[in-house]
């Protein structure tokens, strides 16, 4: 593997860090204007470094990374771990949409946070998650990972409680932080089990390549703890990616600025699994049950969420459910061993989504901060420009071809069906057509038909300033070419994406060879390519899925009709279950927080405040006790005190010459 | 080995004169001879440089300082009553007792012939090498020390003003 | 034998150092004169009208001690009369060990043994002049303290407030040259000033030290209490401050030790920034000029020769303070404190780190010891 | 020709036992200051001719360590006596009683 | 080295046997007829009032002392280094530097609070 050492890497996460230095300062200065500069501009920067060095990384010969060794950050023999940036081919696809869509998002806050007093704050946190996840997609070695790992999660709980001021903003952030804390600690654990395991196949090292070198000896030796770390790593990956069944803060982040939702949910912080799981694709397809795990939480994400969306009412939720579940393909993807597909989707998605999220946020700031759908519609001529981005991101999402959306979501759902894995390929089918029909909904409910906004706002409905229009644009070109980089097989220039990916990974064909030869000679003759004709026949079905969907979607909504109502009221209880979100929360109520809350509870008023209270003051007591006897001994005249010193000395004197000789 | 017995016998006989001398002017004079003499033994025992540092140090400023309390102050020599005659025999006896086991513990132990010395023993090379390599901690800290010393000084010093 | 040399030479030392401080005795008067176009001390007249011309100078020396010691010496009432005695012993006693160590000549060569000319060869020599000096204050405070008088304790306080101030900028400047010369011992400083900068300078330490010489020569003078340090003295004021109360041979100690320190602030500037007893291209065998032609000289000659520049410089440094001296009024007490610890003190500081760092810079500049 | 090590040891002890009692005896704070330099100083003997003894030079540094401290040691505690009798006027060890200033 | 402290030793005697004579010479020479006028301590005339010995003095002086002997202890330690300095090099430029910058916080902490300043 080629390296080419250059120390510009460093300026990638150090410029956002510098931006929330500066806007801190601004903030507590109430220089405001200075963080409007800052803040964005440093992202910009950021951007045209990494520009810069991904053009240096494109000269490099295939397989080669850039690398800048920062310096030694923890040396305890055996464990070192270097404060080392790398940038591969992965890397480079993460760095360019963190820091491209990064920027645009910063701009759009520009416009939205207009008004808001904190704005510097704002900027200081915002920078702060951006470097964050550039630290995490940059880093060479697992801790560092975890670096930006907690730091996005952090940031996540000031923005989710940005307006700290109301409380359910507050819970929401806690909320977020409680569910990562979960992941975060299996990581954990998964990591230091990780380190510990490679100490029996060689030196341990934490560091991406040894990992990788490693790995396949660590199989060799006991493939059940790689498994293990698998799991482990994976129930991490699920609090960050907001998968089941840590998936439940996600839909409360919606309490944060809009433009928050859309970098936590676009940019950076829920793809933080996914990339992670990329990264560590070697040690993944060593243990198939893992990626089987991976695959099939993933697919069933998928599904769970996009059942929910469909009967959500808020335009935010309806969103943040679409994420969870578009999220659900990147596992699915990565976990079927497609990990280029997977990072595909991610980047795609990165598009549609933030391009969505910033729709609503400009519809909300047209509605002032109305975000249920019934109580918009035909908003299309009120917002043109909103409207028409919003359509092409719900065209792109939905996967109607050519847009960014089908290629990756459809590339996804062909590797799981090629690798084998049928039921999760249908559960994905099934997923995106009901994706592509609750997209519609939200969309036929918000921006067509006639109003059903209350007329005073109606009144002064417009649509929003150009540093929030700009981005909207920006995000809507990427959203219909970005899929073009990876066509399928065969196609044109073919898939180009996963070309460029592939030295990154490992080859999934061991991971098929050994787990689903025989599912996949039951089912499809054992081969893993697909024949072009089969791929004919998978796009052919997977865009018939998203159009039914959206045919649906428009005979219940497009026009007005009383069958959405009637409907309810046949499927009631499937209604109910799905409007509670299949009661997941009141379940974890009751099965962890409940007795958690209790034990506490207990803890405080019985271990505490009988027995250590008691202790503590009875200690207390004896003291006062005896502190009447002993002051008289005090007399306050040093000589005394000397003299008593004196006679300890003489004695101990004593004691070595005639005792300790 | 005279000038040994002499200096012990002068040492001891001054230091006593330091603890019984109703004038602390004299007492301080008294110690000031005892470290000199103390400073002679440095020379005996080949710590040439400890002794030059005995005589700055101690003689040439930290005693001075003791002068220039006594002179500050016009400190008054105590009245012999001052003393208890109760308390003098304890401590006496405790002295007397401490001192005794002191040098029998110490007496006890083995001295043998001292070790063979490299020429370059107690000169200022040999001190410094030491001082700036093995103790460099110590000798940072000290400084520390002494600006805590001079900090805390100069506050409890202008307390009175 | 090498006993009965020792003392030959500590006595040595011990006369020149006696003959200086007289003499200068002597040179206050008739120079303070000639820098006041008086006639100056005239009055005294050894053998007068026996002799048909004055013996000028034989006058003082004869003269003033026969006079101070002749006088009667009061002690005060009230006053403690050991101390009292003690005071003056303590003031000029350092003094006059510290002449030991200064070596006023390179060897004496008498036949098959070659003597060192310098009473006491200790390998810490600047050390030992530190220390000494530092034990210079106990005379003053005494001196204040013992004549239970106000003017006597006013000026002890004072005088000693005042050395310690100054010893501190005089330690640092010390330090400096031995970081030029990396050792303590007076002998091997003037030894390493004998060769030459650039084939042509002697390589003396003024060139090397200016600003520590300069800081030397200050805080001397003011270690010496003499004008325009000599507030604790101040006739004017307090009426020769520490030593109000002391009369005949005592009060002629104090005066001595003035003399006697100001001659050991002239001996260590020239041992330690003008070459010592070095006289310029002159070696043990003779003259070598830098234009390479040489002038053979007898070892004793040498010896000789090389005393002399010794005493020459003496003299010279000696003749410079009683023209300062005679020159510049007083200062004020709270400017002597500033000049001490707000001038010199930072002064000697920043010069010790810029000799450090040029010595790092470039090795050579220095002579190595 | 050399003196044995113990017999610097003892004289060292007697030193120290001699600055215990002015310690505990005398009622002038100054003159008990003298005698815990007399302590200091009895104690450097020992570490002194120990040094010899062993032939390193650890116990010289440690002297030096020692006199410092013992500077420091004066300069403050001079300083609280100086404050002390500008409250109490008195150098007077048993009237120094109370830490309250 | 010992014969030269022997030396130490001798000079020394000298000089104290010199200057004791000079000290003691007018008690010898010098005739005694003391009487109370030539007594009396030196007040420019006046009759002394009060006793001399608890006359006391501006804790300035007191003040410089310490300064002094802080200062003088690190004179002391300077001397050690300035012979070794050409072994250490940088690095013992570097231990004196850090020692002499505390330290000079010191000194610049008295300078601010005014000890250094005499009205």
């Amino acid at each position: 593997m080629p390296e080419a050492t250059t120390s510009l890497l460093r300026w990638i996460p150090l410029l956002p860090f510098l931006g929330t230095a500066a806007c801190i300062f601004a903030a507590a200065t109430g220089k405001k204007a200075l963080a409007r500069a800052t803040g964005p501009g440093v992202i910009l920067l950021a951007f045209a470094v990494a520009l810069v060095s991904v053009g240096r990384f494109w000269s490099l010969p295939a397989g080669g990374s850039l690398v800048d060794h920062v310096y030694t950050w923890i040396r305890v023999p055996p464990l070192d771990v270097a404060m080392t940036f790398r940038l591969d081919a992965l890397t480079a696809v993460m760095v360019l949409v963190v820091t491209g869509v990064g920027f645009l998002i910063h701009l759009y806050s520009l416009g939205y946070m207009h008004d808001d007093p904190d704005v510097a704050r704002y900027f200081a946190y915002l920078n702060l998650f951006t470097g964050s996840m550039l630290v995490l997609v940059l880093a060479d070695a697992l801790p560092v990972l975890f670096i930006g790992w907690e730091g996005v999660g952090l940031c996540s709980y000031l923005l989710i409680g940005f307006w700290y001021a109301e409380l359910p903003n507050a819970i929401a952030g806690r909320k977020a932080f409680v569910a990562n804390r979960v992941g975060d600690a299996a990581f954990l654990i998964g990591m230091f089990l990780l380190f510990w395991s490679l100490g029996s196949v060689g030196t341990p090292s934490l560091s991406f390549p040894d990992i990788n070198r490693l790995a396949p000896a660590l199989a060799e030796h006991s493939p059940a703890i790689v498994t293990a770390v698998c799991l482990l790593l994976l129930v991490g990956a699920t609090g960050k990616s907001a998968q089941i069944p840590l998936y439940v803060w996600l839909p409360d982040a919606m309490a944060g600025p809009t433009p928050v939702s859309a970098l936590i949910h676009a940019a950076t912080m829920v793809t933080a699994g996914v990339y992670m799981i990329a990264r560590l694709s070697h040690l993944y397809v060593l243990s198939p049950v893992a990626l089987e795990v991976v695959a099939t939480i993933g697919a069933l994400t998928a599904l769970f969420a996009a059942t929910i969306a469909v009967v959500q009412t808020d335009l935010k939720k309806i969103l943040a459910y679409s994420t969870i579940s578009q999220i659900g393909y990147m596992i699915l993807g990565v976990g079927v061993g497609a990990f280029s597909a997977g990072v595909f989707h991610l980047m795609t998605h990165a598009f549609f989504k933030a391009l969505l999220f910033l729709g609503a946020g400009s519809v909300m700031h047209a509605l002032h901060g109305e975000l249920n759908v019934f109580k918009m519609g035909g908003l299309r001529k009120h917002l043109p420009i909103t409207s028409k981005t919003f359509l092409i991101a719900t065209l792109a999402i939905a996967g109607v071809p050519p847009l960014a959306a089908f290629f990756s979501k459809d590339m996804v759902l062909e590797a799981a069906f090629a690798g084998g894995y049928r039921v999760q390929w249908f559960l994905g089918l099934v997923a995106a057509g009901i994706t592509a029909f609750y997209m519609f909904r939200a969309y036929f409910l918000a921006f067509e038909g006639e109003s059903r906004m209350d007329p005073e706002k109606e009144a002064h409905v417009h649509e929003s300033p150009a540093t929030m229009t700009i981005p909207l644009l920006v995000l809507a070109v990427l959203s219909i070419v970005g899929g073009w980089v990876g066509l399928p097989h065969g196609f044109l220039w073919g898939d180009r994406f996963g070309d460029f990916l592939q030295p990154v990974f490992a080859t999934p064909a061991a991971a098929h060879a050994s787990a689903h030869a025989a599912e996949s000679a039951a089912h499809a003759g054992g081969h893993a390519e697909l024949a072009t004709g089969t791929l004919l026949f998978l796009m052919l079905l997977t865009t018939g899925v998203a159009l039914a969907g959206i045919f649906a979607a428009w005979r219940l909504y497009g026009r007005p009709s009383e069958q959405p109502s009637r409907l309810q009221e046949r499927f009631r209880p499937a209604y109910e279950m799905l409007a509670n979100k299949y009661w997941v929360d009141e379940l974890y109520d009751l099965v962890f927080i409940r007795p958690y809350v209790a034990t506490s509870r207990f803890f405080w008023k019985v271990v505490d405040a009988t027995v250590i209270d008691g202790v503590v003051n009875g200690v207390g007591r004896v003291f006062d006790g005896s502190a009447l006897l002993w002051r008289r001994v005090q007399s306050g005249n040093v000589q005394h005190y000397a003299l008593a010193m004196v006679l300890g000395a003489v004695v101990t004197a004593g004691y070595y010459y005639w005792v300790a000789r | 080995m005279i000038v040994f017995y002499l200096l012990a016998i002068l040492s001891v006989l001054s230091a006593i004169v330091v603890v019984v001398h109703r004038s602390p002017i004299y007492c301080a004079l008294a110690l000031v001879n005892t470290l000199f003499l103390i400073a002679v033994m440095f020379v005996l025992l080949d710590a040439h440089m400890i002794a030059f540092l005995q005589v700055i140090v101690y003689a040439g400023a930290i005693m001075v300082l003791f002068l220039f309390v006594i002179m500050l102050l016009g400190s008054p020599d105590e009245p012999a009553s001052a003393e208890r005659p109760g308390l003098r025999t304890v401590v006496l006896a405790a002295a007397v007792v401490l001192a005794v086991e002191l040098g029998a513990v110490v007496a006890a132990k083995p001295g043998g012939e001292p070790m063979a010395e490299p020429p370059s023993y107690g000169s200022t090379q040999a001190l410094a090498e030491r001082l700036f390599t093995t103790h460099l901690l110590s000798f940072e800290l000290t400084s520390l020390l002494l600006l805590v010393a001079v900090v805390g000084a100069v506050v409890m010093a202008r307390r009175r003003a | 034998m090498d006993l009965l040399i020792a003392f030959a030479k500590c006595l040595v030392s011990l006369l020149i150092v006696l003959q200086v401080g007289v003499i200068l005795l002597w040179v206050e008067r008739k120079g303070s004169a000639l820098i006041q176009d008086r006639v100056g001390a005239n009055r005294a007249n050894i053998f007068g009208g026996i002799l048909p011309f004055n013996l000028g100078i034989v006058n003082t020396l004869m003269a003033d001690p026969v006079k101070l010691f002749h006088k009667e010496d009061i002690v005060p009432e009230g006053a403690d009369h050991f101390l009292h005695w003690l005071a003056p012993f303590l003031a000029l006693f350092p003094l006059f060990l510290t002449y030991a160590v200064i070596p006023f000549g390179d060897v004496l060569v008498i036949g098959d043994t070659t003597i060192n000319l310098q009473a006491v060869e200790l390998n810490v020599g600047i050390l030992f002049v530190l220390a000494m000096v530092s034990l210079g204050v106990y005379g003053v405070v005494l001196g204040g303290w013992a004549s239970n008088s106000r003017y006597a304790l006013l000026g002890g306080v004072r005088g000693s407030a005042q050395m310690i101030s100054y010893e501190i900028a005089m330690g640092l400047a010390l330090v400096a040259v031995v970081l030029t010369y990396g050792t303590l011992d007076l002998q091997a400083i003037v030894r390493a000033q004998g060769d030459l900068m650039w084939g042509v300078i002697p390589a003396w330490g003024v060139f090397y030290q200016p600003l520590a010489l300069v800081i030397l020569f200050i805080a001397g003078m003011a270690e010496s209490k003499r004008a325009p340090f000599d507030l604790p003295e101040a006739e004017s004021e307090l009426i020769a401050g520490f030593f109000t109360e002391y009369s005949g041979s005592k009060q002629s100690v104090f005066m001595m030790a003035d003399f006697v320190e100001v001659a050991i602030v002239a001996a260590l500037v020239t041992t330690l920034f003008f070459g010592g007893w070095q006289v310029p291209y002159l070696y043990r065998d003779g003259f070598h000029f830098p234009g390479g032609f040489s002038i053979a000289v007898p070892s004793l000659l040498v010896t000789v020769l090389q005393v002399l520049s010794f005493l020459v410089k003496l003299f010279l440094f000696c003749w410079f303070q009683i023209l300062v001296r005679w020159s510049l009024p007083r200062l004020r007490y709270d400017q002597l404190m500033d000049l001490g610890w707000k001038r010199l003190l930072p002064y000697a500081l920043a010069n010790l780190a810029v000799s450090a760092v040029l010595i790092l810079l470039l090795q050579g500049w220095t002579v190595r010891s | 020709m050399a003196v044995p090590v113990q017999h610097y040891l003892v004289l060292s002890a007697i030193l120290f036992a001699i600055g215990a009692v002015g310690v505990l005896v005398r009622r002038n704070v100054i003159v008990v200051f003298m005698a815990i330099e007399l302590m200091l100083n009895a104690v450097n003997l020992a570490f002194v001719a120990l040094a010899r003894q062993r032939a390193s030079m650890d116990g010289q540094v440690i002297v030096f360590f020692v006199m410092t401290v013992a500077a420091a040691e004066a300069a403050v505690g001079l300083a609280i006596i100086l404050a002390n009798f500008a409250q109490r006027r008195t150098l007077h060890a048993d009237e120094i009683s109370t830490l309250r200033g | 080295m010992e014969q030269s402290y022997a030396a130490v030793l001798i000079s020394a005697g000298l000089c104290a046997l010199v200057v004791a004579i000079m000290v003691g010479a007018s008690r010898l020479l010098g005739t005694r007829t003391p009487n109370r006028a030539k007594q009396s301590v030196f007040e420019a005339g006046n009759r002394s009032v009060g006793e001399v010995k608890t006359h006391r003095f501006p804790v300035k002086f007191y003040l410089t002392a310490i300064l002094f002997i802080v200062f003088d202890v690190e004179v002391v330690f300077m001397y050690p280094w300035a012979i070794v300095f050409r072994q250490l090099g940088w690095f013992g430029l570097a231990e004196m530097a850090a020692f002499v910058v505390v330290l000079g916080v010191g000194l610049a902490y008295v300078w601010k609070v005014g000890a250094l300043e005499w009205d």
